[in-house]
C-alpha cells in the first residue's frame, strides 16, 4: 500500500509520518518496489491517484496562525482530500493534521487550546476506542499503548448533541488512559474516526512510536491498519 | 474601501482556558472585583465590498462549532 | 585624546558617533581610513560593525588561545558555525549563541528570536537543524520578575522550536542571585549536512547577483541608530521603531525548506543568515571573506514600512531573512523556488573586484567604504586583567548550619538549580524528527539517531557559573570536563566544542582577568581532551549596578558514539551494584551545599586533568561494552544528590558507604555525602561486571547496592536516610515555585 | 458592574506576523480584494470600576513593549 503524506508550509513532522509509513509498509513485507514507496504530497497538488491513503502530519501549518488547521484546510490537495476520502481512501490526521480534517469538517469537533495553555510533551498512554475503522484493526478495542503527547491546541470539543452522536456512533478511536488527559478534552478523547471510519484522527503522535530506540512501537499498528484491513494480513 | 473590525469570541459555555489563566492571575497582581474574563480574536481588515466578509468569517475567521463573530464595518 | 578629537570637545560638537557607541579615538581612525568623515549611513555602519557584538574587540586576542584544529573539523571558527565530520559523506554544525540582553526586555520574545538566530547560523552552512539545546540563568526563582522570565523564555525556546520542528533535546537551568537582573538565554543549534554540499559565506564572483530572501525588512532593532534618523522622520517617532523584535518561525521553517532546496539543486555560490547589524554585516562579512566588493541598492529591498531611509535599512535587524550570492544564469530559477516557498525575495545588488562596500539608492551612491576597514578595521583591544583577590559576590544562608544529612540532602534536591526541570522541558517538543533515543531528562547528553552515517551523535550543555566565579580557571576546565563526562555516560567521544562566554565589562580589571582566566582554562580542558573549538560566540556587559553577573562560559559538544541503542541511563534495579569511579575528591568548596550555607568563597582544589580524562574513557567503553546498566556523572549536590536522582529515575532505592572514599581522600562526612568536584561518576549494573572494570588504572569502589524504598548513604558518623518518594517530592518541587503569577498567559 | 472590553494590537512597526500569514494566503483561498490584516486580541470583562482597568492593561492583559491597547466600556 502506498502512502501519501501531506505538506504545507509550516508542516513539522511529515518527514515523520513518511519514516513511518516506511516502516510499516516494510514490516508487512508489502514493500514492492520503488513504486509503492510513501511520497510527499505538495499542498498545491490535486492528483492523489497514485496513493492508497493519506496522512494529513502534524506540525504548524500556516504557524497555526489564526487557528490551528484554519488555512491549511483550504488547500488544493485538501480539496482533493476530500474527495478522495469520500470515495472510501484511508485518510489519518495527526495532530496538526487532525486539527485539518475538524476544520474541513472530515471529523467531527474540534481542538481548542489545552486547558493549561502550555504545550505539553511527554510519553503517555492511550486506550484503543471502540471504533469501527481499517486504521484500528491492528488493535483489540480496550488495548492499552504507549504513545507520545505533544501539542498546545489538543483540547477535543464538541456540543453535547454531536459529543452524544460520536459516542453513540462509537466513533471514538482512542480515550487518553484514566488519568492522563493532558489538555481537558470531553470525554478523554484522544482521537475520532468519521462515521464511515476510513477518517481517522488524533492528537498523539503514533509515528513517534514506531522504532524501538524511540522507546515503544505501539504506533505502527495504526499505518499498518488499512493494509491489515485490506489484505487480512497479521501484524 | 471598507474598513471593517471581526470580533471573534469563544462560545458561550466552552471553556476559555486563556481567560481562565488571566482571572487566576488577578488576585495575586493584586486586582479585585474584576470577573468573567473571556479572550477572543480581532481581526481587523479592508476589504473591496461586504459581499465577501460575511463568507470569510463563516469559512476561515471563526470556527462556528466553537466562535461567534460579529462584523463591525468602521467606515464604507 | 588625538588632535581631531580634542577640537570636537572643544567645540561642544554634538558627535553622533558617541552616541552610537564609537570612542573620539576609533571615530578619528575611521576618519584617516576613509580620508574623510562619514556620512550617516556609513557612520551607522561604522558603528555597528565596530561594535564589541561584531568585531569581538575586547576577546578577539584572547580566544586565538583556543586550540581549534583536528582531523575531524571541517569548519572552524570564523564560519557563521563550526562543523565536523561524522563519516560517511556527512558533517555536524554546531553552535552556542547568547540572547541575554533581548531576552531581559521582552523574555518570550527575546528567547524565541535567539532560537531562531542561531538557527539561521546553522542553515547558512547548508545543513538541516536536528536538535536545540538551552542553557539559562535566571535569579532566585522567589520574585515575580524571575517568575516572569523563567515562563517567558520556555516558552519562547518552545515556541520557536516547537513551530519550527526542530527537537530542544536538552539544556540546562541555573538560578543564582546575581543573574536576578541579568539572565542569560544562549541557545544551541545542531544540524546535519552532507559535506560537500556544504557553503560558505564568502561572496565570488564579480558580477553575480546578491538576492535577500526571506521576511521584510522593517524598522527593527534600529534602537542606537536611531540618533541618525533625519529630523523629518524624528518628530516624536521614535514609537516607529521597535526595541523588541517578533519572531515568526512560520517564516523561518519556510527560509529552512526554502535553502535546502536551493542547496539541493545547486542555486547558490554562497549563504549568509543576516543577524546583528543586519545587512551591513552580513554583505560586509561576505565580501571581506570572500576578498571581493559589494554594492547593495536599498531601494531594491522589500520593506515592511515604505518610508525608510538608507541607513535604517541598511543596519535593520529584521528576523528571518538570508542573504545570497547567485551567478546571473540561475536568478530566475532562485526566485521561483522562494515564490514556492511564499517567501520575498529580491535581487538588491551585486558581487564586484573593486574591495568597496557601496550603498546605492535607486541607483544612486549614498554611502562607500572599504570592505576591509569596515570589517577588519576595528581596533583589538588589550585587558587589563586584576585578580580581585576576594568573593566579591553575595552570600546568603538558606539552610541552617546544624541541618541533618537528610535534611540537607532533601535542601539539595529541591534547590531549583538542582530540582528536575520536567516543567520545563515538557514545553519542548524533543521528539520531532526521528532521531531522539534520548529525551532530555533521561541522561545527561541527549543521544540523536544519525542512519545517515550509521551512527548517533551526543549533544551536552553545561556551565557552572558559581564554579567559575570561584576559580575561572579551574572552573571552565569542570565545565568542559563535565560535558566531556555527560557524553560519556551514553558511550559518546567529543568531536569538537563549541561556547558562549557570558562575562561582565571586560574594561573593569576583575571582569577581564575572570575572562582571561576563563578562556585560558578552556583552551587547556580542549587541549587535554583532544577535542577542538569549531565555534563560539562572547556575550560582554552582563551586568547591571548591582554589578556583573558570575562569569558564565557555557561549553556545548558534539560527540559521536557507533549505535543509539548502547547507551547507558537505564534506570537502576533492584540488586544491582553500584560503585564509584573515578579520582573524585569532593570538596564543599563552591558546592550547592556552600551556597545554601552563604558560605562561597574564592578558590576551588586543584586537580589534574589526566586522570579525569582516564576515567572518563573508561565509563564511555564501559558503557559501550554494554557491561553496565546505570551510569551518571557525579555533579551539582554531590554523591548523595547523584545517587537520590538515581533512585528517583527508577523508584528503587539504594544503601551505599562511603568508608572507602573517606580513608582514600582524608575528607570530611559531608565533603563525602555532598561534595562536589570533577572526575567523579555512579556506575550500576551486574557487580561481576562493574568489577571488570578494575584493573585498569582508573580507581572503582562498589559502594552499595540497589534495594528497598529509601536512599541510605552513609559517610562515619553522617547518614542521609530519606524515603525514595520524598526525594521524588522535593525533586519535583520546582514546578510549584517557578509558576508564574501569570502562567499561560500569552501575549 | 462595568462591562469592558480591551482591544489589543501588534504596535505599529512591530511585525504582525499573524495578519501578515492570513493575508498572505487570502488569494490563494479565494478571496481577493483584501489588505492590511492586522490581527490582535479581545479581553472583555467585568469590572466593579474602571479604576484598575488602566493598570490591568499594562501589566497582564497587554505587552506595552510590543502592544497598544483600547479600553471601551460598554455599560455603566
Ligand atoms: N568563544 C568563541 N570561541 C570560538 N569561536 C568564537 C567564539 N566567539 C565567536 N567565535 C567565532 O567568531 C565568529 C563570529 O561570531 P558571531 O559574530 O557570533 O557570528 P555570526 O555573526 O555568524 O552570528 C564565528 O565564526 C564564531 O564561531
Ligand atoms: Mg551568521
Amino acid at each position: 500500500m502506498k502512502w501519501g503524506v501531506l505538506q504545507f508550509p509550516g508542516s513539522c513532522d511529515e518527514r515523520d509520518a513518511l519514516n513511518a509509513c516506511q516502516i510499516a509498509a516494510t514490516a508487512l513485507g508489502s514493500e514492492g518496489g520503488s513504486g509503492s514507496l510513501p511520497r510527499l504530497v505538495w499542498h498545491e497538488e490535486t492528483d492523489l491517484s497514485d496513493v492508497d491513503g493519506i496522512v494529513v502530519p502534524g506540525g504548524f501549518s500556516y504557524g497555526d496562525y489564526l487557528r490551528a488547521g484554519a488555512i491549511a484546510r483550504f488547500s488544493p490537495a485538501m480539496t482533493a482530500v476530500a474527495e478522495f476520502a469520500a470515495a472510501g481512501g484511508p485518510v489519518l490526521g495527526i495532530c496538526n493534521g487532525f486539527q485539518v480534517l475538524c476544520e474541513s469538517g472530515l471529523l467531527p469537533g474540534a481542538l481548542l487550546t489545552n486547558e493549561k495553555t502550555r504545550f505539553i510533551c511527554r510519553q503517555g498512554e492511550l486506550i484503543v476506542g471502540e471504533a469501527q475503522s481499517p486504521f484500528l484493526s491492528g488493535y483489540e478495542a480496550g488495548q492499552r499503548i504507549s504513545i507520545p503527547f505533544k501539542h498546545q491546541s489538543g483540547r477535543f470539543f464538541a456540543p453535547a448533541d454531536l459529543l452524544e452522536e460520536i459516542e453513540s456512533n462509537n466513533q471514538v478511536a482512542f480515550r487518553y488512559a484514566p488519568g492522563q488527559n493532558p489538555n481537558g478534552s470531553l470525554n478523554d478523547i484522544a482521537g475520532v474516526t468519521n462515521e464511515a471510519g476510513n477518517v481517522i484522527g488524533l492528537m498523539p503522535h503514533p509515528e513517534h512510536a514506531v522504532e524501538a530506540f524511540a522507546g515503544s512501537t505501539d504506533g505502527l499498528a495504526l499505518f499498518q491498519g488499512p493494509a491489515i484491513a485490506a489484505t487480512g494480513a497479521v501484524a | 474601501m471598507i474598513q471593517a473590525r471581526v470580533l471573534i469570541r469563544p462560545k458561550e459555555g466552552i471553556l476559555d482556558a486563556q481567560g481562565k489563566a488571566v482571572e487566576g492571575a488577578l488576585p495575586a497582581l493584586g486586582f479585585s472585583g474584576i470577573e468573567h474574563v473571556r479572550i477572543g480574536r480581532i481581526v481587523e481588515l479592508e476589504a473591496d465590498s461586504t459581499d465577501q466578509l460575511e463568507e470569510l468569517c463563516e469559512k476561515l475567521l471563526a470556527n462556528p462549532l466553537i466562535e461567534d463573530y460579529e462584523i463591525e464595518t468602521v467606515s464604507g | 585624546m588625538s588632535e581631531q578629537s580634542a577640537q570636537r570637545e572643544d567645540k561642544g560638537e554634538q558627535s553622533a558617533h558617541r552616541a552610537l557607541g564609537l570612542t573620539d579615538r576609533e571615530f578619528d581612525l575611521i576618519c584617516e581610513k576613509m580620508g574623510r568623515e562619514p556620512n550617516g549611513v556609513e557612520l551607522a555602519m561604522f558603528s555597528l560593525l565596530w561594535s564589541e557584538h561584531c568585531a569581538y574587540k575586547h576577546s578577539r586576542k584572547l580566544l586565538k588561545k583556543l586550540p581549534t584544529e583536528g582531523p575531524r573539523v571541517v569548519m572552524g571558527p570564523g564560519e557563521n558555525a563550526g562543523a565536523v565530520d561524522i563519516g560517511n559523506g556527512f558533517s555536524v554544525a554546531f553552535k552556542v549563541e547568547s540572547h541575554n540582553h533581548p531576552s531581559a526586555v521582552e523574555p518570550f520574545q527575546g528567547a524565541a528570536t535567539g532560537v531562531g538566530g542561531i538557527l539561521r547560523d546553522v542553515i547558512a552552512l547548508g545543513a538541516r537543524p536536528i536538535a536545540i539545546l538551552d542553557s539559562l540563568r535566571f535569579g532566585e526563582p522567589d520574585t515575580e520578575r524571575t517568575h516572569y522570565l523563567v515562563d517567558g523564555v520556555v516558552r519562547g525556546i518552545g515556541h520557536y522550536g516547537n513551530s519550527m520542528g526542530i527537537p530542544t533535546v536538552g539544556g540546562e537551568i541555573y538560578f543564582e542571585p546575581p543573574y536576578e537582573q541579568n539572565p542569560l538565554v544562549n541557545a544551541m543549534c545542531v544540524g546535519l549536512a552532507r559535506t560537500d554540499e556544504m557553503v560558505r559565506a564568502a561572496a565570488a564572483g564579480a558580477g553575480n547577483k546578491v538576492v535577500l530572501f526571506g521576511s521584510l525588512t522593517g524598522r527593527d532593532g534600529i534602537g542606537g541608530a536611531s540618533v541618525l534618523a533625519s529630523a523629518e522622520l524624528d518628530e516624536g517617532d521614535d514609537a516607529k521603531r521597535p526595541t523588541v523584535q517578533i519572531g515568526d518561525p512560520f517564516e523561518e521553517s519556510k527560509l529552512l525548506e526554502c535553502c535546502q532546496e536551493l542547496l539541493a539543486e545547486d542555486l547558490l555560490v554562497s549563504l549568509q543568515d543576516l543577524g546583528a547589524a543586519g545587512l551591513t554585516s552580513s554583505a560586509g562579512e561576505m565580501a571581506s571573506a570572500g576578498g571581493t566588493g559589494i554594492d547593495i541598492d536599498v531601494g531594491l529591498v522589500p520593506l515592511r514600512e515604505a518610508d525608510m531611509e538608507p541607513f535604517e535599512i541598511m543596519v535593520s535587524e529584521s528576523q528571518e531573512r538570508m542573504l545570497a550570492v547567485v551567478e546571473p544564469g540561475k536568478v530566475e530559477q532562485v526566485l521561483a523556488l522562494c515564490t514556492k516557498w511564499q517567501t520575498a525575495s529580491a535581487v538588491i545588488g551585486e558581487v564586484t573586484d573593486s574591495g568597496t562596500f557601496r550603498i546605492l539608492k535607486d541607483g544612486e551612491t549614498v554611502g562607500e567604504i572599504r570592505v576591509e576597514d569596515l570589517v577588519d578595521g576595528c581596533p583589538l583591544y588589550d585587558l587589563d586583567p586584576g585578580d580581585p583577590g576576594e568573593w566579591t559576590y553575595p552570600n546568603r544562608e538558606t539552610i541552617p548550619a546544624d541541618a541533618s544529612a537528610s535534611d540537607i540532602a532533601l535542601a539539595l534536591l529541591a534547590s531549583p538549580s538542582i530540582a528536575s526541570k520536567r516543567w520545563a522541558f515538557e514545553q519542548y517538543d524533543s521528539i520531532v524528527g526521528s532521531r531522539t533515543a534520548h529525551r532530555a531528562g533521561a541522561a545527561d547528553a541527549a543521544v540523536l539517531n544519525i542512519p545517515e552515517s550509521g551512527r548517533a551523535i551526543a549533544v551536552a550543555i553545561d556551565g557552572n557559573g558559581r564554579r567559575v566565579a570561584c576559580d575561572p580557571y579551574q572552573g571552565t576546565i569542570e565545565a568542559t570536563l563535565e560535558c566531556a563526562a555527560n557524553l560519556a555516560v551514553v558511550g559518546a567521544e567529543p568531536l569538537g566544542v563549541t561556547n558562549c562566554l557570558n562575562f561582565g565589562n571586560p574594561e573593569k580589571p576583575t571582569v577581564a582577568w575572570q575572562l582571561g582566566r576563563s578562556i585560558d582554562g578552556l583552551a587547556e580542558a580542549c587541549r587535554a581532551l583532544e577535542a577542538p573549538v569549531v565555534g563560539g560566540n562572547v556575550s560582554l556587559y552582563n551586568e547591571t549596578p548591582q554589578g556583573p553577573i558570575y562569569p558564565t562560559p557555557v561549553v556545548g559538544m558534539v560527540g559521536e558514539l557507533p549505535d543509539a541503542s548502547r547507551v547507558a541511563g537505564e534506570p537502576w534495579r533492584e540488586g544491582d551494584a553500584i560503585a564509584l569511579v573515578g579520582p573524585f575528591d569532593p570538596s564543599l568548596a563552591g558546592s550547592e551545599l556552600e551556597k545554601q550555607r552563604g558560605q562561597l568563597g574564592k578558590g576551588l582544589p586543584e586537580f589534574e586533568i589526566a586522570p579525569v580524562r582516564q576515567a572518563i574513557e573508561l565509563v564511555r567503553e564501559a558503557v559501550r561494552s554494554g557491561s553496565i546498566r546505570t551510569a551518571t556523572d557525579v555533579s551539582d549536590g554531590g554523591i548523595a544528590t547523584a545517587l537520590a536522582e538515581l533512585a528517583i529515575g527508577s523508584g528503587v532505592g539504594c544503601d551505599a558507604h562511603l568508608t572507602a572514599l573517606l580513608a582514600k581522600r582524608d575528607c570530611s562526612a559531608e565533603d563525602a555525602l555532598f561534595g562536589e568536584g570533577p572526575g567523579g561518576f555512579i556506575l550500576a549494573g551486574e557487580e561481576a561486571g562493574l568489577e571488570k572494570l578494575g584493573g585498569r588504572g582508573v580507581e572503582i569502589e562498589v559502594i552499595g547496592e540497589v534495594r528497598g524504598n529509601e536512599v541510605i548513604v552513609t559517610a562515619s558518623d553522617r547518614r542521609v536516610e530519606i524515603l525514595v518518594s520524598e526525594a521524588e517530592a522535593a525533586f519535583e518541587s520546582l514546578e510549584e515555585r517557578i509558576e508564574s503569577d501569570q502562567a499561560g498567559i500569552t501575549h
